[in-house]
């Protein structure tokens, strides 16, 4: 009989490499850092060289890119998005506003910091990244999978209680479907 | 339905662009090069920043703090704090390199920063890019620069129409002017630490700018009763540590201090701007031996503080060194009487005629009161020591200007030789050239060794003072009538000090001159006279190369004894002694209001 | 008989809408019976934040506020500055900022072309256009040290001069996009499958066009001229030589073909800028920012940016802040009033076609 | 500059409308204040006869000071190439404006966006109500005396770790030992001004 650790961790590996080499990404243009992802996807930057590639719905989607500030009522729905994608899921956070504010620091409807609202796996800086700022981060991403660390989804489900609350406190109206997945 | 023929076939043209080679950058694997005014990370030359934090106000993203770091202090002209960004916050848009007044801050090449961790985004340029100067982009070298570097002119009278008359020279800025330089400063306080009295300096340039003229008199006579004559005559250490002064003209602050302190242009109207708190007596007395800066700022503050004040002054006017030392062309009389008769309706008593030892004796001031404040100045001129130095037409520069300056009758003849490089010497030059006389400096060093301010100097070059410097007198001529006829001097030539020191000059044997002169002027320096203090007290008073020792709060070695001025700092400036006054008010307050408790 | 109404939202997680936005639409089957446009996932209060910051401070955060094209903004604040303070600007500047704008106009229809084609179903002008642009986004790396925000027209003139030897790369690149039209035409606009998409969808009617406040290419989509480069010429407009094409139809098509024509004119404009750029200063100072007060009064100043007339209004009163500044974006009556009038009878696939050929650009909606 | 027919539009106007303060404040720029009640007949006017035909934009300013906003109207001929800027002040305690969404339809936008951010009512449009902001429980926000960074600080989590900077006024004032009185405090630079 094969030892139930080894096996387990033979299949580890081949799920993280199956998993960081397709990244579909959801199509949702949430801020203004949007606009470096058609260079970074078409020919110029290419990312599909890397299994990126874009996806229409959230529930064929690996990655949601938080591409900049959210605003409260965005952050509503992307918390929509982000319950309805499917595991395995990750979170990246792209560009100043979403670490620590950015240039709306005091803007009385955007949120400041995004981990604080949903589990972001890589953060990358920039205003906005470069596409091969973009790139860098989604290859940490990929690094991050391949040792098994992103497991944002994880701790979401893990801390959904401390997550909620946060969330709560910006959303007056909390009139949303529970996605248990 | 017709059939759109070249519509279906056109888009099959595409085709061709498969045999083309790609144009993907195939990062990460291949690189494309950053333009060369790439705006990525920040760095920052540490050791080139001052600390202004000029980038932290600027910044709309409030991205930038200044923190301490290792390795540096605070110090004269650098606050010792260097920026450090939040790359959670900051946008790259180089306001803060573009405002930077040192140049050190810019932007490099290198823009990538992904990481997990959401904490890991503050970043101290230089700290965390210690090698980020080989990749600099984006400079504010490149553009131009969004600080104000040229200084508003100040206007003057010209220098032929100077000497025929003891008219002010500098007129001082409008009001426009004065609101447009005040306009240029940055408002980072460094030049307060270097200020011997800590003036608000930003504030009240900021009130002035603002347009609010009588809040920045209340700031300037927060802690400087005496601004309008600093405002003239100040040597403005402020200005050389200023953040401006690093790549352009430093903001003109002591002529913003004069601007805003002549605004206020009676007694009675300083005292309805100023309007300070006084509080009630306290019944406690205090002495103040002579009227100079130090005195008269220690009197101000303490009446104020409730404390019953009396200023003995040997002469019949207050001001000291400013009002006898300083020209008329650089601090009018009225000035002065303005700025003193505001302290005495404030409470300041001085008696005047009043020399202590001769009018009055110490111990009887010791009597009556509980503390006193020495503020006599360096009044004794040093002598030159070569022959000739007592006969009639030799006079030492400050007995001149005293004379001049109380409009007493001086005869110097047409051919004056002042011998002396500091302000004292150049001042006796302008006065002598006022008088009518040619003038000639002799200064034993270069000219770039002069302590004298180099507006100083060019002044006295402008209205057609000669220097000569490198020259050493070495004998004064007299006629049968024991009177100056000719000064005897050598060229000198600087010796490198083997020590590290400054060059010390030497005389060239045989390269001797001889000028015809009507009158020597002796300007080489001043010391104290102490022989007013009984010597039993005198013995217990510690001092040094002829000055009193005085602690952070001018208490001398007796404690009810204080000094200031002169003979307390080696400054010999005006701003100093009225620190010192300003300092002696808080000795005093605290030895006698503690004595009570 | 009547079929039954079905409530339709259509974003603001959607490919198809143009940004982070939504139309809430009535369907009846598969056309559009009522539409309702839905705004403010953009919103993050530029101009509260512009009360709070100084003058100077100002000019960074407004070319977030388009992102395709950010520098009318940066233009708009500008000139309004200059106006209200009468400070003259540079003739080199002013050339500057002609070519800028018009480059910052090429690739913005670059954009357009990848998602108007897109949302057609022509996947590969996509790869090609934005491609493209990438080339005009290394200008301005180049030139203002940022690929997407650049922040370089600034009050009194622009930041920096141009760079060594960058008018051939500009005119370089010009004739490679120009070598590429062809190629976008065989692939979109001669493309039967976009014509038969493009004509007869999202008419506007031409005589109720000016009303509605219509402006830009869709204005000139329904044959009507105008095109605030002529109409009030600013910077260099009035020196230099193009024309304004129109057409008729006012359909997703006849702007389609405005746009294309743009495009050729805009490179004939940066040749004509390049050729007549004087040379000497670029920038004409503006006082210390920390102490820089603008005198009271008040300015609108608009631009032709892509999508039409962009404004701005600027109210100073005398203080080290602006009272008001408001954005006016063209897309905020074509994004909102007249969308909304004209999806109404569209079939659902076509509303994210008609959105993308008003440009609606829901960032400078909502600012 | 040749301010023809800038100058025949003011004559125009004034001759219909005896209260309003026309102004030409350069060349293609009329500035016209009027009463608030004259705004709506004012408006058809210079759309019907003036040839003002394209609302370009309709803004909203807040004089707090004042105790008004200010509707701001700018209307563009095509014909002459002008530009009619039209203000009107209104009571800011009880804000009430009549729609124009009549004449412009794009108006009922501009009407909504100046409801949510001013909380000015206007009559006749029923559109009213939530356009760009969701739940919003405070002072509307554009208006002067709503305080955004406050807000901010107040509702959103900041980031910790930044706590150790220092102030640079301060840090000098501290190692020379100067003591800046609080009347000289407000005229820092450094310092927001209240």
């Amino acid at each position: 009989m094969i030892n139930d650790k080894y096996a387990n961790k033979i299949v580890d590996i081949i799920q993280n490499f199956a998993r960081k080499s397709s990244l579909w990404v959801v199509a949702y243009g949430t801020g203004c850092g949007a606009i470096e992802i058609p260079p970074t996807m078409t020919s110029r930057y290419d990312a599909e060289r890397f299994g990126i590639r874009g996806s229409a719905t959230p529930r064929q989607a690996d990655v949601l890119l938080i591409t900049g500030y959210l605003s409260t009522k965005t952050l509503k729905r992307v918390i929509r998005t982000y319950e309805q994608m499917q595991d395995p899921k990750y979170v990246i956070g792209f560009g100043s506003c979403t670490i620590n504010g950015g240039m709306y620091w005091d803007s009385y409807n955007t949120i400041k910091a995004l981990d604080q609202y949903l589990p972001v796996d890589v953060f990358i800086n920039g205003c906005m990244p470069r596409p091969e700022a973009v790139i860098s981060g989604f290859i940490k991403l990929q690094e991050l999978i391949k040792e098994g660390k992103a497991n944002g989804a994880q701790k979401y489900k893990e801390n959904l209680e401390w997550y909620r609350e946060n969330q709560r406190k910006v959303i007056k109206n909390w009139k949303m479907p529970d996605y248990n997945w | 339905m017709a059939v759109d023929l070249k519509g279906i076939l056109s888009p099959f043209s595409a085709l061709k662009q498969g045999v083309k080679p790609p144009h993907t950058v195939r990062f990460p694997r291949e690189k494309k090069e950053t333009a060369e005014r790439y705006r990525g990370l920040h760095f920052n030359d540490l050791e080139e920043c001052i600390g202004c934090g000029s980038c932290a106000t600027i910044c709309q993203n409030e991205a930038i703090d200044m923190i301490k770091i290792e390795g540096f202090e605070t110090k004269d002209g650098d606050s010792g704090l260097r920026p450090r960004v939040d790359n959670g916050r900051c946008c790259w848009c180089a306001l803060c390199v573009d405002v930077c007044p040192t140049g050190s801050l810019s932007l490099t090449k290198d823009y990538i920063y992904v990481t997990d961790d959401p904490n890991a985004f503050l970043w101290t340029p230089g700290v965390d890019n210690p090698d980020g100067k080989e990749k600099i982009s984006f400079t504010s070298e490149e553009g131009k620069p969004l600080l104000d570097y040229q200084r508003i002119p100040m206007r003057e009278l010209e220098g032929m129409e100077r000497v025929k008359s003891f008219a002010e020279v500098v007129l001082g800025y409008d009001e426009e002017e004065a609101r447009k330089e005040a306009a240029r400063c940055v408002g980072c306080g460094i030049c307060t630490e270097v200020c011997p009295v800590h003036m608000h300096i930003p504030e009240y340039i900021f009130a002035i700018g603002r347009g609010e003229d009588e809040a920045a008199i209340k700031i300037i006579y927060d802690n400087n009763p005496l601004g309008e004559t600093c405002g003239k005559v100040c040597t403005r250490r402020c200005e050389t540590v200023c953040a401006i002064s690093k790549r352009g003209e430093p903001v003109a602050i002591r002529w913003l201090k004069r601007y805003a302190t002549e605004r206020a242009n009676n007694a009675d109207l300083i005292e309805e701007i100023v309007n300070p708190e006084i509080l009630p007596p306290n019944g406690h007395s205090v002495g103040i031996i002579g009227a100079g800066p130090s005195g008269l700022t220690a009197a101000y503050y303490l009446s104020l503080r409730g404390f019953d004040v009396t200023i003995y002054e040997a002469k019949d006017k207050p001001g000291g060194m400013i009002m006898y030392g300083i020209p008329k062309y650089r601090l009018p009389l009225e000035s002065i009487e303005k700025q003193v008769g505001y302290m005495q309706k404030m409470g300041v008593k001085i008696k005047y005629n009043t020399a202590v030892g001769k009018d009055i004796t110490f111990n009887e001031i010791k009597e009556k009161h509980e503390a006193v404040l020495i503020g006599i100045g360096f009044e004794k001129p040093y002598e030159l020591g070569i022959n000739g130095e007592d006969a009639e037409g030799s006079i030492q520069a400050i007995n001149f200007l005293r004379m001049v300056n109380s409009e007493r009758p001086v005869d110097i003849g047409d051919k004056v030789v002042v011998v002396g490089g500091g302000n004292v010497a150049i001042d006796a030059a302008r006065v002598s050239r006022r008088l009518g006389a040619e003038v000639t400096i002799l200064y034993r060093r270069r000219v770039e060794d002069m302590p004298a301010d180099w507006e100083e100097i060019e002044g006295a070059e402008d209205e057609g003072v000669v220097i000569h410097p490198q020259a050493i007198p070495l004998e004064i001529l007299t006629d049968e009538n024991n009177h100056v006829k000719a000064i005897k001097y050598a060229n000198a030539e600087m010796i490198p000090d083997p020590n590290g020191g400054r060059p010390r000059p030497k005389i060239i044997e045989g390269d001797e001159h001889i000028i015809e002169v009507t009158a020597v002027i002796a300007a080489i320096g001043q010391g104290a006279d102490y022989s007013f203090i009984p010597e039993d007290i005198m013995e217990k008073i510690e001092t040094k190369r002829g000055r009193i020792v005085v602690n952070e709060k001018q208490q001398t070695s007796v404690p009810w004894i204080f000094a200031s001025g002169d003979i307390a700092n080696f400054r010999a400036d005006a701003i100093s002694a009225i620190a010192d006054g300003y300092r002696a008010v808080k000795g005093i307050e605290e030895l006698l209001l503690k004595k009570e408790k | 008989m009547r079929e039954k109404e079905t409530t339709l939202y259509l974003g603001p997680q959607h490919p198809g809408v143009t940004g982070n936005m939504m139309v809430k639409l009535k369907v009846a089957g598969d056309t559009v019976v009522k539409a309702e446009t839905h705004v403010g996932y953009l919103h993050r209060a530029f101009e509260k934040l512009m009360e709070v910051r100084s003058w100077m401070q100002c000019f960074p955060i407004v070319c977030r506020i388009c992102v395709p094209e950010p520098d009318p903004n940066e233009e708009n604040l500008a000139r309004a500055v200059e106006e209200i303070e009468g400070r003259e600007v540079p003739e080199r500047a002013k050339y500057i900022r002609v070519m800028v704008l018009e480059l910052a106009r090429m690739a913005s229809i670059l954009l357009w072309m990848g998602g108007q084609s897109g949302s057609a179903g022509l996947y590969t002008m996509p790869q090609w256009s934005v491609g493209d642009r990438d080339y005009i986004l290394d200008l301005f790396e180049e030139l203002t040290g940022g690929r997407v925000y650049h922040m370089y027209i600034w009050p009194g003139g622009v930041r920096r001069d141009l760079p060594e030897g960058f008018e051939d790369r500009v005119l370089k690149t010009l004739d490679y996009l120009e070598s590429r039209l062809p190629d976008y035409d065989h692939l979109m606009f001669e493309n039967a499958i976009f014509q038969k998409r493009a004509k007869g969808v999202g008419v506007i009617p031409k005589e109720k066009a000016l009303e509605w406040g219509v402006v830009g290419p869709p204005l000139r989509g329904c044959g009507i001229k105008h095109d605030v480069r002529i109409d009030e010429p600013y910077e260099v407009y009035d020196k230099l030589d193009f024309i304004v094409p129109t057409y008729e139809g006012g359909d997703v098509w006849a702007r389609a073909m405005v746009r294309r024509q743009e495009f050729e004119q805009s490179i004939s404009i940066i040749r004509q800028v390049i050729e007549k750029m004087p040379k000497g200063d670029y920038y004409n100072k503006v006082p210390n920012p920390f102490n820089w007060i603008v005198p009271p009064g008040e300015a609108y100043v608009k631009t032709e940016s892509v999508r039409g007339e962009f404004g701005y209004y600027v109210v100073s009163d005398g203080s080290l802040k602006p009272r008001r500044i408001h954005v006016r974006g063209a897309a905020y009556v074509h994004g909102v009033s007249l969308l909304e009038k004209i999806l109404v009878g569209a079939n659902i696939a076509d509303v994210s076609f008609i959105m993308n050929s008003l440009g609606v650009c829901p960032p400078e909606i909502e600012r | 500059m040749n301010l023809e027919k800038e100058n025949k539009f003011a004559k125009q106007i004034n001759e219909t409308f005896h209260s309003a303060v026309v102004k030409v404040q350069r060349e293609r720029r009329i500035i016209v204040e009027l009463r608030s009640d004259l705004i709506p007949p004012f408006l058809s006017f210079a759309k019907e006869y003036l040839s003002f035909i394209h609302m370009a934009h309709y803004s909203c300013v807040d004089w707090l000071e004042e105790n008004k906003f200010e509707l701001v109207f700018m209307l563009w001929s095509y014909e002459e190439d002008v530009m009619l800027i039209v203000k009107t002040k209104i009571d800011r305690e009880k804000p009430e404006f009549v729609t124009i969404k009549h004449l412009w339809p794009q108006a009922e936008t501009y009407e909504r966006e100046i409801h949510e951010m001013y909380g000015v009512d206007f009559k006749g449009n029923d559109r009213l109500g939530e356009f760009i902001l969701e739940d919003w429980d405070d002072l509307p926000p554009m208006r002067r005396d709503f305080d955004t960074v406050k807000y901010a600080g107040e509702h959103y989590f900041t980031r910790p770790g930044r706590e150790d900077a220092q102030d640079v006024r301060e840090t000098i004032a501290r190692h020379s030992g100067e003591e800046i009185p609080d009347f000289a405090k407000k005229y820092s630079i450094r310092r927001d001004e209240e």
